[in-house]
């Protein structure tokens, strides 16, 4: 792995984007106490913003991101637009997706987000077909799927790692290991611990990285996304990481040891890295504060717009299944 | 007798069914500990009761879930299993219906598979169309598969129990929307046949079919039809496949008419097999249009405005109801 | 316009789609190097013209092969991909109803997905019901596909031009018992649109509604019916989403009666949409019961002596018409 | 692996085993050149006759096999009744699954040959739970799933070796690799070379044997067999060979290089076999030609006995769908 010294503007711009992520987030945590407000499931990816910030930081506009359901720090890392994700996520018509997608479907081809599936273990396979496009037109993009270490069970992963091998396509298999799929621990549902290890059996280099170190993803990721751009074929990333609120919101963890959680509080991405920069002199207090305020200002006028969108009306119900709909 | 929630009612059946068959062992995803803690749940307290060996959490692979089943039946085990959502049937869709319902048949009678999928249907908790996208249809319309679809607590104990004990694969789906309704339930180990359905309420003037959450629709609906002199004869099948043919042909052909009402898409839905079962078995008998109540041919929305549109209200069954009437 | 069979008539429809647009690309099981060496067979010789960059070879993957249509079309391409036989689509079947069909819609229309899908299907070739079991139905349950299936080669190659350049996902099924068929095929790049049925022969008292293989099995029983006097109007659906309801309403309104004809189970088949459909919507031109002619709930069988029994024969279609009539 | 001389009893039995099988498939060959007269895909598996009576002659009788579309040498192997089965290859009524089956679907449950699916890569899922009634009853036997390398692309592999994996179920994977998945060469469909090695991708021991020996494949399936009986959990098998006849008798192999073709037969386990007994003493010529001339004597009776019986009449159209059929 390439270990060279980031540069400050990117270091602080991993850092925002971690923070960014939290914020958003434990708004949104914050908002499903409210009995009602928020309709449908929660799903956040707290403990695992460096997986997202990392990764997708390392990555050329023209690279195609297929997500799952814990989706929201790969679209905020991307840059997605805050108001109409919070709105989307209210399911509010001037959501991303018009509300038609909510919280689970999120996308935003415009910046090559370009699916994301609830259906575990689908988005490898979707990744493989946007890989191919990119193969046949000659693009220099590739595609990045995450998905998660309880997705790793299902056949559809292992079909696409095959069919990517054998084709060589630029697709990085990025697994996001929480330690959990549902309440299910890793033992418990998946045959290895060593799930990168899985990819040499497809001729598919795997390493594995501290999910919770954004350098340490965002230097593998560069490394990775460098090997599938130069047409060597697909590569597999297992990112050693941490659901910290549970599998949703309605999740109270309690089959969870509180000593797990705690000794993961304490590797918590943020606060380690904003102690790194610290040190380094990369930022300092007045830097850091002033990064959380902006986003949090950024996350309260995002839930003032997607309180003030309406949800979708009529007209929307029934269109969109088909771009050409039938005239008969 | 005591009142139960449906998902206590179907805890039982699953308590009862380990208790007196050391055959039976239940598998799938979160079934043993899961994400939610709640007496609601079927599978609640089972793996702290029956232990590890019998109560089974899953890996995320529903195909392995449905062969392991097809697999454990096939040796004389009574695996019930669960797939989550009605969805993801699609995943375990092949060990489902090229295999649980054929291998019997091929195998010239010599084998069988005494498994139970128990499923999770129904439309209204905004999720989306990859958790809701109800599937009955394709399940009825696969050879060698049963399909039970409980509407009441002491049905959702009664069914779960005859699947169980059925010498063949049945699925059982268990509506979400009902899940914290309550109702009587009967203790002990209770069967409610399969293939008898139920007349809920008896009338005169048009029979309407249905089944899971639908029914309360409908009995929404009867009120305003009571309120126009309408007498509607309610039928909730309960099973799906077998068909309780018999009940559905002997009321139409005493009320004449027939409105089906699920929630599930109209087009090529169940509905349109009882619809054109009558309007060929009961032709005679029919002195208006047979009617379909069901949703529109698009996928389940999430937004609360258009799930409220997506699903069949009481009205449309009151404006089905008049249009047999031609009103 | 000249001869063709079927399978060279699919065969110039890939041909010209690959010619005129650069987007098009083919995949599948055996689609460039075959265990057939045979001019019939839709994807001869495109290996050789087109070259491995546009003729995929594929893994036994069906669930990759699906997915890869969908995420290719998703990024602009045209695939047309190939499941081998009709059951193995419950291995894409994920991919194909819960993402092809559905992605679109839950993007808000930001997202399309331009793709088709090949699969073969039909009953009569002894492999049994792993390899034959037609669900049509399933596809035209599933909202956001559309399906095609032509029977004759001049409509196999309209059809899948047209499948492969609709905006839509669209499912082509290849009816395995027409492959060497031959009938006039006019040349160059011909569209059959979607969603218009073909009167087949036009008659005044009854229409039977049917697709595939079937439309042969009824034009045989036509001459039976003919000595009679009995005067049938043949609809061949062509394509049964986005469905002609017109056509088969029209048609209903004249004769005043239907039945509806296809090889696939009767029970909650396609013909019952159809039968629902007239029921409620042409009841009052009804002038006796619909009636539906399909296969058992059983599966495929494989003896030629099952086989025969199973596949509905020319006089399943008089009695039917016959039943129309209360004969 | 165990690499003791074999019993001559069992060499022989080993040998007897191959020949049946090839004599048997042989006639089906020669029959399916009458036209008409064969009816469905017969679909054979000269060449890899070795692995058939290898692997199946080193499981006990409790032990449970499930088999796929090329099927008939691990029946064979079991002792199904050559009559039966061949009047059930024929589709007759006195077939072993009285003319339901066909070729295809072949199963003798009394023989624990519990099911055959010719879905590629089901098997596996099957085998998942026959395996894990096996542990569930503390039953001593284990399962054998038998599958082809193209199989091997197939999402139901993965997750059967995953859930063996984690359960440690008493289940043998033998993936029979014979260079070909219809008409597509290894390297074509798969991303490896070495299948087996992706076992350890679930904490299962993989291993690789010329599937050409036969009694490599018999000691390694005993070795494998043993550690699955154990208890220590699955186990994996790739036996490397070559499908001599074509996928099917349809299949004109016109796309395979013909010396490649001349290679494997030069490899022909049979005789292979044969010179190495006859070098050993275990058997002469005159033994040899006992047991060929016993095979194609019973294989003549078999045709001789489906010809006689008569396609399955109505009575069992509609029967066998059900154990219970709707009372309604
Ligand atoms: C095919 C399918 N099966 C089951 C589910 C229900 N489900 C949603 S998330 C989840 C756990 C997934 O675990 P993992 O892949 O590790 O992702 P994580 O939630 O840990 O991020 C499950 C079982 C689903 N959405 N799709
Ligand atoms: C799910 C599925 N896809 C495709 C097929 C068609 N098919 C039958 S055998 C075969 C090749 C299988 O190759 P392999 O697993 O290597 O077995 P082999 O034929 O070489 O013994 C294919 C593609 C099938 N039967 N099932
Ligand atoms: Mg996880
Ligand atoms: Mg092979």
């Amino acid at each position: 792995m390439i270990e060279h010294r980031l540069d400050p503007d990117l270091q602080t711009r991993l850092y925002t984007r971690m923070v960014l992520t939290r914020t958003f987030e434990e708004k949104i945590a914050e908002l499903c106490r409210e009995p009602g407000r928020m309709p449908g499931m929660q799903i956040l990816a707290n403990g695992q913003e460096a997986v997202a910030a990392g990764m997708v930081s390392a990555l050329e506009p023209e690279d195609v991101i297929i997500s799952n359901h814990r989706s929201h720090g790969h679209l905020l890392a991307r840059g997605a637009d805050l108001n109409a994700l919070m709105a989307e996520i209210m399911v509010k018509g001037q959501g991303v997706n018009g509300g038609k997608a909510g919280t689970l479907h999120l996308s935003v081809p415009d910046l090559n987000i370009l699916m994301t599936s609830t259906v575990v273990g689908a988005g490898p396979l979707l990744a493989l077909g946007a890989a191919f496009a990119q193969q046949y037109k000659g693009s220099s993009g590739i595609t990045v799927v995450f998905f998660g270490d309880g997705a790793a069970a299902e056949g559809s992963v292992h079909e696409a790692m095959n069919l990517a091998g054998v084709w060589k396509l630029p697709l990085l298999f990025v697994c996001e290991n929480n330690c959990w799929a549902g309440a299910q621990r890793l033992e418990e549902h998946c045959a290895t611990r060593h799930i990168f290890q899985r990819a040499n059996g497809y001729d598919i280099p795997g390493r594995s990285v501290d999910g919770n170190d954004v350098e340490a993803v965002y230097n593998l990721g560069l490394e990775l996304a460098a090997y599938c751009r130069s047409g060597k074929g697909p590569a597999f990333m297992e990112a050693l990481t941490y659901r910290m609120r549970g599998h949703g919101e309605q999740d109270p963890q309690d089959y969870v040891d509180p000593k797990e959680l705690e000794r993961w509080a304490a590797k918590c991405p943020i606060r380690g890295y904003r102690q790194k920069l610290l040190k380094e002199g990369v930022l300092d207090d007045v830097q850091i504060q002033s990064i959380h305020e902006d986003a949090a200002t950024r996350v309260e006028a995002a839930v003032a717009f997607g309180d003030a969108s309406p949800y979708p009306g009529p007209e929307t119900f029934l269109s969109d299944v088909f771009v050409q709909p039938p005239s008969v | 007798m005591s009142q139960k929630t449906f998902g206590q009612a179907l805890n039982e059946a699953l308590t009862i069914a380990l208790e007196i068959d050391e055959n039976v062992c239940i598998a799938g995803e979160g079934v043993g500990v899961s994400i939610h803690r709640d007496p609601n749940m079927p599978t609640h307290g089972l793996l702290e009761k029956f232990g590890r060996r019998r109560v089974k959490d899953t890996p995320v692979s529903e195909a392995a879930i449905a062969g392991l089943a097809v697999g454990a039946s096939c040796m004389g085990l009574r695996p019930v299993v669960e797939i989550m959502f009605f969805p993801f049937i699609t995943l375990a869709s092949d060990m489902l219906v090229n295999h649980a319902g054929k291998l019997r048949y091929m195998s010239g009678g010599t084998s069988s598979f005494p498994l139970t999928v128990r499923v999770k249907a129904g439309v209204g908790f905004g999720a989306g169309c990859q958790h809701s996208h109800n599937l009955e249809a394709w399940v009825a319309h696969s050879p060698g598969l049963k399909i039970v679809w409980p509407s009441t607590p002491a049905d959702a104990k009664g069914l779960l129990l005859s699947a169980i004990f059925d010498p063949d694969p049945v699925i059982v789906v268990e509506d979400l929307m009902l899940g914290r309704m309550s109702g009587d339930v009967p203790a002990g180990d209770i069967r409610t046949p399969l293939g008898q359905a139920r007349i809920v309420s008896t009338g005169t003037d048009c029979t309407i079919v249905t089944y899971g959450a639908a029914l309360y629709t409908v009995m929404e609906a009867l009120t305003s039809l009571g309120d126009r002199g309408i007498s509607c004869e309610v039928i909730d099948l309960r099973s799906l496949v077998p068909l309780d043919k018999e009940a559905i042909l002997t009321s139409v052909r005493k009320t004449g008419r027939l409105v089906v009402v699920h929630e599930a898409i109209r087009f090529c839905g169940f509905g349109a097999e009882l619809a054109a079962m009558v309007a060929e078995e009961a032709f005679d008998a029919l002195k208006g249009p047979v009617k379909r109540v069901g949703a529109p041919q698009i996928p389940v929305p999430v937004a609360p405005t258009h799930e409220k549109m997506f699903k069949p209200g009481p009205e449309d069954v009151v404006t089905a109801v008049l249009g047999t009437m031609g009103k």
